[in-house]
């Protein structure tokens, strides 16, 4: 069975094997055993703390687990808040408007603005697959976790949340918009400029780059064209989103031109439609060993430092009452009549 | 031999003909009969009205060739821009960005849109027929406005600038309009250069990018634009850079050519002109030569000759006398060419 | 019985009437009669046009006609797109961070920031109702009957629409936020550059306004204030469209502050849950003369240049079919079975 | 009498002293011990080393009494600031915008944010005990600076600037500051003076508003102290001032306390000094006052004396030599007080 849970102490090892496998572009992991064993203890303080409020500085860091063989093989997470204790940068891809009646010209020209909109913003991000579990809807699993997460913790994240998608590069690493414009103003490369960034160094940003807007239209048509776009490794992942309710606002990563997509926590499907029932032990109906035969649907439990979430298929719709097998309960941690949240793993009725 | 008198309407055929040969990239001289007159007509108001002090007036000089009455040149001074509407510049300035924990530090230069010279009198358009373009024709004609100035100080501004003709091919291709203008302004270089010598300059206003550009995010082609004379205008560049004016890092908006300045009072003719009686000489001159003028506002005239300088005044031929309208004892006005 | 329909020829007298008791700061009536005139051909024009497949310059202008008198006593407008002719200016409150670590010091400065965004976009507009009329819900029905007609012909506007909200102003009409900023800037007054404004000129703006940012921190208590504050008139204004899904994204107007609020049209309460039936003329079940007995529904039929759109109350929910009294049938110009678009007047089932 | 020399170790208690005196506002001479001892030994460090370019050299002058040898002031130089950290100032900049169809011309001044500092030599930190502060000291003190950079010309640059207090209260409150810098500092005008003149200046970079300041926005009292200059400043402003320094539009971010500069060469003290053999007087000198210095480097000293030119050098009492550490036949720099 696949059971995301938060991280805990006795992960590092296996955090540090996935970290290794991220690879290049991927700086929310990097293969260093004092940053990962600094990402862990936060997580571990912040799924540990009783009585959040209000979102503060934590990181919940969740694992996939498979239970079977005990490995980790993904990972997910969220932030509770986003630039307060570093600058939060983006561009916002604005529009300024330069018209002549007289002349009858009239140009709507797209601008570059420097801003830290996102100060304070809850994020979701360090979406990780190993390779080998990109099927099943694993994938899903791992990020739509966090939705129920969310939709059972609302207090602990703000009204907004958004999520940064990895911008168009080529096999090298080359980004077409931080050639004809980062790369001005710094003398590093971009794959240094990425680094400095993700170790939580940004006062670099606000020290090189142009406080003023920049023309879109004065940049070379190859950097015009990746403002917003998503690697093509990533466009199942933004779909993803997009199915969920996220949507792209114009505000784009200032290195690789990658976009931001953002949500209200209350609009995302599966938050909205997520409900809460109570937990009846037992044989279930609707449970088919045919794979293709029944929807599939998200549960969680309703715990903080124990959460718990999995992926099941019924072909029966559940009512107000979940009927789970042990070995589900067992997953979720669980006992007969504890409340189990639950949600269509996605907005179709059927995949 | 050539004489620098005032423009008038009889002048016009002439000026169109010079204005169709000057070519794209001389905005304040173009081919356009209606606005030419207008440009006659406004300068011979300037000429004829008392000033106090400088406001919109402009002042156009012709260049005869006095051996068959041919116009063969034209130049002017506005007395001041940028009073009806603004007077945009670009002005290069570096924007510092310093990473002290990076050890980076780096110097970018922008481009900033500007009005610096808004309120300053400006030397616009000199325009000489190939035939005529030697250094006596074209020094003669660059320099009786310094003369003109020097005379009627109050009628000008203590600063003065002149914009230089940038880079462009014969069709009119700019590759630093191409890499800027032409995404703002939806128009080809020829056609705004056009519209900003016959139209208000609203429409600058309207269309220009308000934010700074900065250079290194420009093509290569673009960026080695800046600032870079015209080929064309090497020759009278040279004459008002040996006047003393300096670039300052201003550059026009559309085809970035360099805009020179100095203080007036510091210009070389300006400096050096003397006021005084001139004098006769019975046979030909054997001093240098100089530019001479006489004459009071619209009967303001300046010639090229050789003239002998004495302690009562300067001794000039009959016939230089007689171009300029003067007989002996009359007061003149001179600097050494 | 109140009906809503795209405003006609005959129209202009009323419409002059009704421009006259607008006041102050309504600027998008004015009472000049070349002007009126001017709209009344747009709106004609616009509602005339066949087969539109995109947005352009139509302004969709209707009225409230009460049939018995045959009065016009409201209007309500939707402009296709906004700022193609003269450009459409707004700022922006983002955020800047300065931080030093050093220090401990972290600040998130509020910014304006001048641009065009809205450039292209439908605008929702023109919102009056007669002071006697205000009551029997005819402020929903004016102002939701936009939804149905946007529900019917999408194609005709963009994908994201918005509302300008009026901002704070005392009695005098003095708002904070001019004397704070504008005013430096400009050398006329409040009154004056509104006025210019809506009279569609606007390259003023271009000319005086600042380029840079401005720093919120630095405008005094009482204008940064009434940043996003909508005028003490305007607040059920304001919960109406919120009601409907309209959020604020941080887009004020520069003179007085004042809100924009934005939606995606999909996502428009009364777009979304709106519905197609075929109409039958009958009569209806589930009628009371009791007027606080029912839900109250918006019925629209389904035409561009006849279109209609009527207030009616149903103690039992209409099914896929709806039945419709003759005078109701009529109010909507249609015959028996032909399609009409029903939705609840409100996102709660009974007011 | 009067004595200005280098700084030394032994010097720090009598600093310390003097820099509780400043008071606020004086942010490159903070009453910190460590800090005062790091800036002593900087300044050791400087007369000691050869210098061939001004680099980030710091030279620290005391004003001795002589009659009972204690330090009753203190001033210096940095040879270049902007080394390190770039050198922040605000540029009092006018915004021009126009509307031609409304008749509108508006002048906005605006504050931007600059290192155009950055590179420049600075004189820094004029303090003089309240008991001391005559003409004849503080001029002194300052000039002394002045007689140094045209002694060693290569170790400073070509163009000069000093700032000057700016208006706070005695107890630290700036209406600048209270309207524009708390909001970026989220502290008071006294610490953000005091870390300035205590850490690496990053937090200035980190914290200060990267876009104009458009002046007429700021409240009216914070307007009006932008270029003024601390009542207690004046005298030292005007010993600047009087140099021929001059004020061009720059302020300083926290204060807005005006700075002033000039062309290094073009300083009446620097331009009129003169080099020569030091002439011995047997009675008291007649001459009038004269700034004279002698010795190298570390061992620079400035006096202020009557003495009396003479066409071989200067001619000076005893006492004066004896103060200046050299005899008859040395030779000596002086200038007229």
């Amino acid at each position: 069975m696949m059971v995301i849970r938060p991280i805990c102490q006795n992960d590092l090892k296996s955090l540090y094997r996935l970290a290794e496998k991220t690879g290049v572009g991927f700086t929310s992991l990097v293969s260093d055993e004092a940053i990962l064993q600094k990402k862990i203890d936060g997580a571990v303080r912040s799924f540990n703390k009783e009585n959040v409020t209000a979102p503060h500085n934590e990181d919940y860091l969740m694992v996939l687990e498979d239970t079977t063989t005990g490995d980790i093989v993904g990972t997910c997470g969220i932030l509770a808040t986003v630039g307060l204790d570093e600058p939060f940068y983006s561009y916002h891809l604005g529009t300024i408007t330069h018209a002549s009646r007289e002349l009858g010209v009239h140009n709507a020209v797209p601008t570059l603005i420097l801003n830290n909109d996102f100060t304070g913003f809850s994020e979701i991000c360090t979406l990780f697959l190993e390779e080998d579990y990109r099927h099943s809807k694993n994938g899903q699993l791992l990020s739509k976790a966090r939705f129920m997460f969310m939709a059972q913790f609302p207090e602990r994240f703000t009204e907004k949340v958004f999520a940064e998608m990895r911008g168009v590069s080529n096999e090298d690493g080359v980004s077409p918009l931080w050639e004809s414009l980062g790369r001005h103003f710094f003398s590093i490369d971009f794959k240094e400029a990425d680094e400095l960034t993700s170790q939580g160094n940004k006062q670099f940003i606000a020290e090189l780059m142009p406080n003023n807007p920049v023309y879109v239209n004065l940049l070379p048509k190859e950097a015009r064209d990746v403002l917003g776009q998503v690697h093509k490794n990533t466009v199942p992942a933004r779909r993803l989103l997009e199915q969920e309710g996220f949507r792209y606002e114009n505000y784009v990563d200032i290195f690789d031109g990658g976009p931001s997509l953002e949500a209200r926590v209350q609009d995302i499907r599966a938050v909205r439609d997520s409900r809460l029932c109570l937990a009846n032990i037992g044989q279930p109906k609707g449970v088919s060993a045919n794979l293709n035969e029944g929807n599939y649907y998200l549960v969680s439990n309703a715990k903080v430092a124990d959460f718990r979430c999995i992926l099941i298929q019924r072909s029966i719709p559940p009512g107000s009452a979940m009927t789970l097998t042990q070995e589900e309960a067992d997953s979720l941690c669980i006992t007969n009549k504890e409340p189990v949240r639950i949600v269509e793993l996605s907005p179709y009725s059927r995949h | 031999m050539y004489l620098v008198r005032p423009v008038d309407f009889a002048d016009l055929p002439a000026l169109e003909r010079l204005a169709q040969q000057a070519g794209i990239g001389i905005t304040n001289f173009p081919a356009n009969r209606e606005r030419l007159n207008d440009k006659i007509a406004s300068s011979r108001r300037s000429f004829q009205t008392d000033v106090v002090q400088p406001g919109d007036e402009s002042y156009l000089f012709v260049l005869v060739d006095t051996s068959n009455d041919q116009i063969i040149g034209c130049c002017g001074i506005d007395a001041m821009v940028g009073v009806d509407t603004p007077f945009y510049s670009y002005r290069i300035d570096e924007v510092v960005h310093a990473s002290p924990q990076l050890q980076i530090h780096n110097r970018v230069p922008a481009l900033f849109l500007c009005h610096d010279y808004s309120g300053t009198s400006r030397l616009i358009a000199l325009v000489v027929d190939k035939a005529h373009q030697n250094t006596v024709a074209m020094s003669l004609l660059s320099r009786a406005r310094l003369l003109f100035i020097a005379r009627y100080p109050e009628r000008f501004t203590a600063r003065l600038f002149a914009e230089l003709r940038g880079e462009s091919d014969k069709h009119g291709y700019s590759s630093f309009w191409d890499a800027l203008g032409k995404h703002f302004f939806s128009m080809d270089f020829k056609k705004a250069d056009y519209l900003s010598g016959v139209s208000n300059k609203n429409f600058i206003a309207e269309l220009m990018p308000r934010y700074p550009i900065y250079v290194p995010t420009l093509p290569e082609a673009a960026q080695d634009a800046i600032g870079v004379i015209h080929e064309d205008s090497d020759q009278s560049a040279d004459i008002l850079l040996n006047e003393g004016f300096e670039f300052r890092g201003y550059v026009d908006i559309f085809d970035a050519g360099p805009s020179i300045e100095a203080r007036t009072e510091s210009l070389r003719t300006i400096a050096q002109q003397k006021m005084d009686k001139a004098l006769s000489l019975t046979d030909k001159a054997k001093g240098p030569m100089h530019l001479i003028s006489a004459g009071h506002l619209e009967h303001f005239r300046v010639t090229a000759a050789h003239a002998e300088p004495q302690v009562a005044g300067l001794a000039i031929e009959k016939a230089t006398q007689e171009r300029l309208g003067i007989s002996s004892g009359h007061r003149i006005q001179w600097v050494a060419l």
